[in-house]
């Protein structure tokens, strides 16, 4: 049997557990493993509790299991709140200077070892060769992958981290950990990567050159990301003062003809929201990406939530057509971010990309490397596709409601852009018949954008007659979960959404036309998709599995909650 | 010099007939055709509000956005191609009430744009509110007591913002104006020509009969714009002696000048680089 | 059979055609007739062209019919523009300075009349006096009105105002027009109102003491009619910095406990949704108007739309409960502003009031007089209802998800209200136990709101088979257009929506079960409320009339699409 | 003097170990005290940041709301009861970044509020992005060739705005600030202090150590808090000396002093008057 295997390493705010999770992270993709894990973390900078859940196995996982097998506390508290979730066999390492050693959790002396090391700091480092004692991994690996992350620091940095590994790795050579996944001599074939990080390489294939911003957990990380791909390749990220500027940055930098995102959650959205229409009636592409965590208002910044479907599809006031994306994983959310960007130009139209905190701070194996795109359709035009430069009309009516598209200051063409509802010519206009002239332009673009639109994938549909319906990042743990339900004897297939709007009704419904239950799964607590699938398609969902305590799914929630409404 | 009469537009004016904008709009005509710049060099940004009608009128690029939004749009624009001649219409309102803050960015950002704030003291476009540099006690059919707040000070604040370039023009002396629109566009680095403007539908206060017999002229008073103590003095007169003119000059690194990927040309004539892009991929 | 009529006086902004066309609206009232009147202009102050078009009947209207019966050109343009809306045997009368005049027209030297009254100005008090010279009215009553208008101004200009209007009375004598109304010597029952005016007196009545508010129209009015309240009653109106201060001023002065309100449109309403999830989070009772214009963005800011009815729903990241309303009729706005307040306090939750140019600018007759309550229910407790005050918990479950609400610095008990998630007492938590009661806490409160939900008003709805449904401000063109139609002989009644917000599913498909089809009528280009009805019930919506060129409607483009359907 | 431990609270509290917040926390609670205020007469309005949780240690009313929107909470709170006492806990990026434009109105209304800010140069609660007052050049995580625009000088800009009470404090002089907190309490109008505060985690530049080496208390060079220019000057020294204290103040009637309806006692005090209102309602 493979291994399936999870490891939960927490602490307080400070004490490194995220960098440890990805060293861990790392070694296990270079000896062949597939990995999945989860941050979880307070809104503080030190202290608190907060943990990185590692999912280990040799076959391809795409979500967080809610069983541990290796419990590694590295205060006391993780010790009290998560020794329930340990499996039968199960092991916890404790810090033996911690509180809470003895109950049940092996103590090892972290601190101690770290301290003779060279520092207290490195604790993190005792607990990551500690576990990796555990899992029988190669040692030599291991050096090799923190004497690449300590490349940049100075060498007695480096070799004082080596020897605390080791000494954590030796501290547990006598205890014996049941499951031990096969260690290879080679890499995984996949990258491994986060949300946040997929989105922004997606955005640099897509050659966005700008990307303006207010930072706002959990789509920081993305900006950050962009941030440092701008040490070396030339596109500029600036942050503004404030949401609102971020947004008009951003259709300012595209309207002179760059590609240009934003990033935001959902109280920075709301103050974007006014930006989103103004895009819209100007016709100019930008990408919003919309990081979701719970609210309302503050709420808890630093947790998951998918609480923002129906408003982003209907912010801003009055009505026009927007793409909405919701990425099911790391490959799809770079693909998606590359589309976005072409979509959005190609249509004149905003286009929305929604995560949340969990997908953008998981990490997970990519399923290969990411090409970059040969090149990219830019859609505009310049003197020399007119006639009649001095004619150019900006917002001229062409039958499918996209007008050619000249850029600012590039030649005898004038580009006349208004916010104000206004004629061919950009100039404002009050006049009935241009106003209805004008919403029917813009909404005639729906029908070839809804045409763009990836039907649901489709997992164990053909045949099923209950079918899970979910969007965005909770794909894999849906999609194990349809896994996990059909050994067990259920009937049950699953649809997994990433374009969401315009929304694709006719290829839903013909993908869903065989089932007669429909079951929505989603993190919040009104079963926005499932309004939305009847809206738009009039099909009744018979129930939803709702998780809005700003935690991710782990698969085996989805299950549980399956069983509870049969 | 391009001709004046190339900046006109067919365009239906739509201020009420005596309006100090009338002015303001001519002064940028001139200004411009005087710097030899010609319509299609030209982007104006603009706000909501009688002044961010502007572009309408005057033959040019523009972008006509959101109320206050105006300098954000604007950075964009210039980030993306730091080679455009940027200038923003904007409204007392506009500009220092929805838009405040975008006003305290763009000064400490010293982006290279040249911001026009026709400052009539009242909320035009909406029917005569009190706005951010209406006098104390001025009353509207809002502010019917009268208005009950400092007024804001747009030369103090991007002085003491550690602005570049920091002017005051009048509408009632066009050719003083189209001076320091001149002079504005020209300095490199961020610049702020608030322009008095005469509202005649909604601010019975300050006419144009009322500025006339206080605007003085600095540069008549031998003021070195190169002195701030002064140029901070300068700006806090108000009352029987308004002066107008360049209070404060300092010429000093922009915004896009700070940016190393700059130096290379402006984003917007980057083209897309699949295999550096995808060097950038491996290197992950 | 009875009068019928209307009248269109249109001219240039600052032509002073409002002005005319309400003293012509307040002799109608005062001389027993009934009224409807829209207001129509552009975004600008002088020039261009504007428009008053008054409907006058003797009995009661609450409509514009689109066809004109008296046409007053103050410019040539006004003939231009409206002259194939006069019907058979109409009269426009043009000012002879204008061209047009000759083209059908009737010259009267309107100018020239004003003039030799005292001056240019006055050319629409010459206007007046025409028009009510061709309706026949008895001059003496308009004389009363105008000295009462001009009571404020010295008497010159009182004079020369009255010599003006009875020169134009006189002008048209030779005149005849084939529709005069009974002119009464008692006024109508109920009060000449405009939405606006409604609206404020609503939340004067509500016991509202503060307004806060950035001025944008079409909502300036409510604030400006509140504004002139303040004049003699304790209330204050601030204009704020920008949107987003209103709406936490709003938020501020209700959390120390008054009643506020905020009114704003679109884009000034997007700007305020973050502060909407705050006043959710914080379970702040506030009331914010949102009076639709036509959008995205700017759009066009003095003109009508119905366009933001999902956005308002679903505005703000993440779920909470809130109140929509949206007042059908003046009578409606005053009693709807009145249980906004109430119930936003009841509930704790923010009520919203959607309205929209047309209706704000809109003037009818009230039904009555308007009532003040005798008391108001504040819903608050202080020390002396607590059996320990300092145990006092801001957000103590109940049960019923409504927490006891104390006023900060009102007594030993401590008032603690956080933006982010929060345990009882109003710390900060991110524990998932704290999230998912609250979560529960604040949509417990659901259930409770809905059955304060009126159900949809009904017209002719038993037996009818085909239903027109609309919400708010068009609800008095539907129901005469439902008139029209079965006077016609088809077979359609319909329903108006008020309280939309928890949507009143039973109580809607209870009084809809009868008929086989449903046609929304709204004033957008997607039939948000036909989507929000398939959403909330999964009845179908067959058909939607829809208009989103900024003009109201017309009894008759309700009609004409009706027919159009079939 | 009630006792400062009647401050005290038992939520946990959640800033890193060593940060500066601590001791502005600490002075806050000795100039509540020292002015016999007790928990139940203070109301705290903060926005979201570290500064934003201010609130949640000390014991009294408080309303914690949106990242940048303190201000206008405290201006809606106050109008509503202008018997309050209001104090703004904010954060520089808070106050200056998102919530600058608040900053600009609520000096120009003068209300009677008082504005902390924990001015740490650097957004803390969001992991070390630069604020509008970090240094230009300031490296961070974000910045990666450092700050590009000038600091924003939140005295300087107050003095411009017409401020009554502008003072600087630093969190390593506690019993001076809390000084400075009871005297812009004490103040009737808008008082801001903005309080230098090391942030041991992200501000590895302005820290502790630089700060003890720099600051000058004000008060001890004999200066005079009703010379304008004086203040001014001062506000814009910053490097080797780095003035501490009150710069300027000057007293004058608040924003609810200058309401007519607010002489008559608080609006939250009005009862509703069923008979009053329907005169009005009568009179339309
Ligand atoms: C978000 C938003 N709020 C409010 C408005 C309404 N509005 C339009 S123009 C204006 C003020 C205009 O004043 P100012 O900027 O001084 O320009 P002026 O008309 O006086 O030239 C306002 C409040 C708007 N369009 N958008
Ligand atoms: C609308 C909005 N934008 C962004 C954020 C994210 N955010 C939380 S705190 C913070 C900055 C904090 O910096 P500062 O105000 O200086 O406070 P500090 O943490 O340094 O005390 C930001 C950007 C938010 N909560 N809301
Ligand atoms: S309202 Fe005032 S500012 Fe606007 S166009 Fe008329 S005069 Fe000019
Ligand atoms: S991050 Fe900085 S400001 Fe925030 S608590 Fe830690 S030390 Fe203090
Ligand atoms: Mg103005
Ligand atoms: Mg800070």
């Amino acid at each position: 049997m493979q291994t399936d295997i999870s490891i939960l390493i927490g602490g307080q705010a400070g004490q490194g557990i995220q960098t440890v999770g990805e060293l861990l992270a790392r070694m296990c993709q270079q000896a062949g493993l597939s990995v999945f894990a989860v941050n979880d973390f307070e809104s503080r900078i030190r202290g608190g509790h907060s943990f990185f859940q590692l999912r280990i196995s040799e076959r391809r996982i795409q979500a967080p299991s809610r069983h541990i097998h290796l419990l590694v506390a590295m205060s006391g508290e993780t010790h009290a709140l998560h020794r329930q979730k340990l499996v039968e066999g199960g092991i916890c390492l404790i810090d033996s200077a911690e509180d809470g050693a003895g109950e049940g959790a092996v103590a090892v002396p972290v601190t101690q070892l770290a301290t003779e090391a060279g520092g207290k700091i490195m604790a993190n480092t005792v607990a990551a060769g500690a576990c990796l004692g555990l899992l029988g991994a190669p040692f030599e690996q291991f050096q090799a992958i923190i004497t690449d992350r300590f490349s940049g620091a100075d060498a007695n940095v480096r070799e004082n981290n080596l020897d605390a590994a080791r000494a954590g790795y030796r501290a547990v050579a006598s205890i014996n950990f049941q499951w031990k996944p096969v260690w290879r001599d080679m890499s995984s074939e996949g990258m491994l990567m986060n949300g946040a990080r997929a989105l922004a390489l997606g955005a640099l294939a897509a050659d966005c050159r700008i990307g303006a911003f207010y930072p706002m957990s959990p789509a920081t990380g993305i900006m950050q990301q962009l941030s440092e791909l701008s040490d070396t390749y030339p596109l500029v990220v600036e942050q503004a003062e404030d949401e609102i500027a971020a947004i008009n940055m951003t259709i300012g930098a595209a309207f002179a003809g760059v590609r240009a995102m934003t990033a935001t959650s959902g109280g920075g959205f709301c103050l974007m929201t006014e930006g989103l229409g103004l895009a819209a009636i100007t016709e100019t592409p930008v990408v919003i990406v919309n990081a979701q965590r719970p609210g309302p208002a503050t709420g808890l910044p630093t947790r998951t939530a998918q609480g923002d479907l129906l408003f982003v599809i209907n912010a801003a006031q009055d009505e026009f057509p927007r793409f909405v994306f919701a990425p099911t994983g790391m490959d799809d959310a770079y693909a998606v971010m590359i589309r976005a960007f072409d979509l959005s130009e190609k249509y004149q139209v905003p286009a929305i990309v929604m995560t949340d905190q969990y997908f953008n701070d998981s990490f997970a194996l990519t399923d290969g490397p990411f090409d970059a795109p040969h090149g990219h359709d830019r859609y505009t035009v310049s003197d020399a596709d007119m006639a009649d430069p001095s004619a150019y009309k900006r917002y001229a009516f062409t039958g499918n409601g996209i007008s050619p598209r000249a850029l600012p200051c590039n030649g005898q063409a004038l580009v006349c852009a208004a916010g104000n509802e206004h004629r061919q010519d950009g100039h404002i206009s009050e006049d009935r018949e241009d106003r209805n002239a004008m919403v029917e332009k813009r909404s005639a673009k729906l029908s070839a954008m809804q045409s763009e639109m990836r039907p649901p994938a489709a997992y164990h549909v053909d045949g099923s007659r209950t079918l899970l319906v979910s969007w965005g990042s909770t794909a894999g743990a849906v999609q194990e979960a349809v896994s996990r339900l059909r050994d067990a004897g259920e009937d049950a297939g699953c649809l997994v959404m990433a374009d969401i709007w315009p929304f694709p009704a006719a290829a839903f419904q013909e993908v869903a036309r065989g089932a007669d239950t429909l079951i929505t799964v989603e993190q919040n607590a009104t079963a926005q998709l499932g309004r939305l699938i009847r809206q738009e398609t009039g099909m009744p969902v018979a129930h939803s599995i709702l998780q809005y305590d700003g935690r991710a799914f782990c698969v085996e929630d989805i299950v549980d909650q399956y069983h509870q409404l049969n | 010099m391009t001709d004046i009469t190339d900046f006109d537009c067919d365009y239906e004016n739509k201020w009420c007939p005596g309006c100090g904008n009338f002015n303001i709009l001519a002064a940028m005509k001139e200004a411009l055709a005087g710097m030899k710049l010609s319509p299609e060099n030209v982007l104006i940004v603009s706000g909501i509000g009688q002044a961010g009608k502007t572009p309408h009128f005057l033959k040019c690029n523009f972008f006509h956005g959101l109320h206050g939004r105006a300098l954000p749009v604007a950075t964009g624009a210039k980030l993306a191609n730091h080679k455009l001649t940027v200038l923003v219409s904007s409204g007392d309102g506009d500009c220092y009430g929805e838009g405040g803050n975008h006003f305290l960015a763009a000064v400490r950002r010293n982006i290279d744009i040249t911001l026009l704030t026709h400052d009539n003291k009242v909320y035009g476009l909406t029917k005569g509110q009190s706005s951010p540099t209406s006098d104390m006690g001025f009353v509207t059919k809002m502010q019917r007591s009268g208005v009950i707040s400092e007024p804001f000070n747009p030369l103090s604040v991007a002085l003491s913002l550690g602005a570049g370039f920091v002017a005051r023009g009048f509408s009632g002396e066009k050719a003083h104006l189209a001076g320091l629109i001149r002079a504005a566009v020209s300095h490199k680095g961020f610049s702020l020509v608030n322009i008095l403007q005469p509202c005649v539908s909604f601010n019975h206060l300050n006419t144009n009969g009322w500025y006339k017999k206080r605007v003085v002229k600095v540069a008549e008073t031998g003021h070195d714009p190169a002195d701030w103590n002064t140029a901070m003095h300068l700006s806090r007169e108000w009352g029987d002696r308004i002066p107008i003119g360049i209070f404060f000059q300092k010429q000093g690194p922009s915004f896009t000048d700070r940016i190393a990927h700059l130096n290379e040309g402006p984003l917007v004539e980057r083209t897309y680089d699949s295999a550096a892009v995808q060097a950038m991929l491996n290197g992950i």
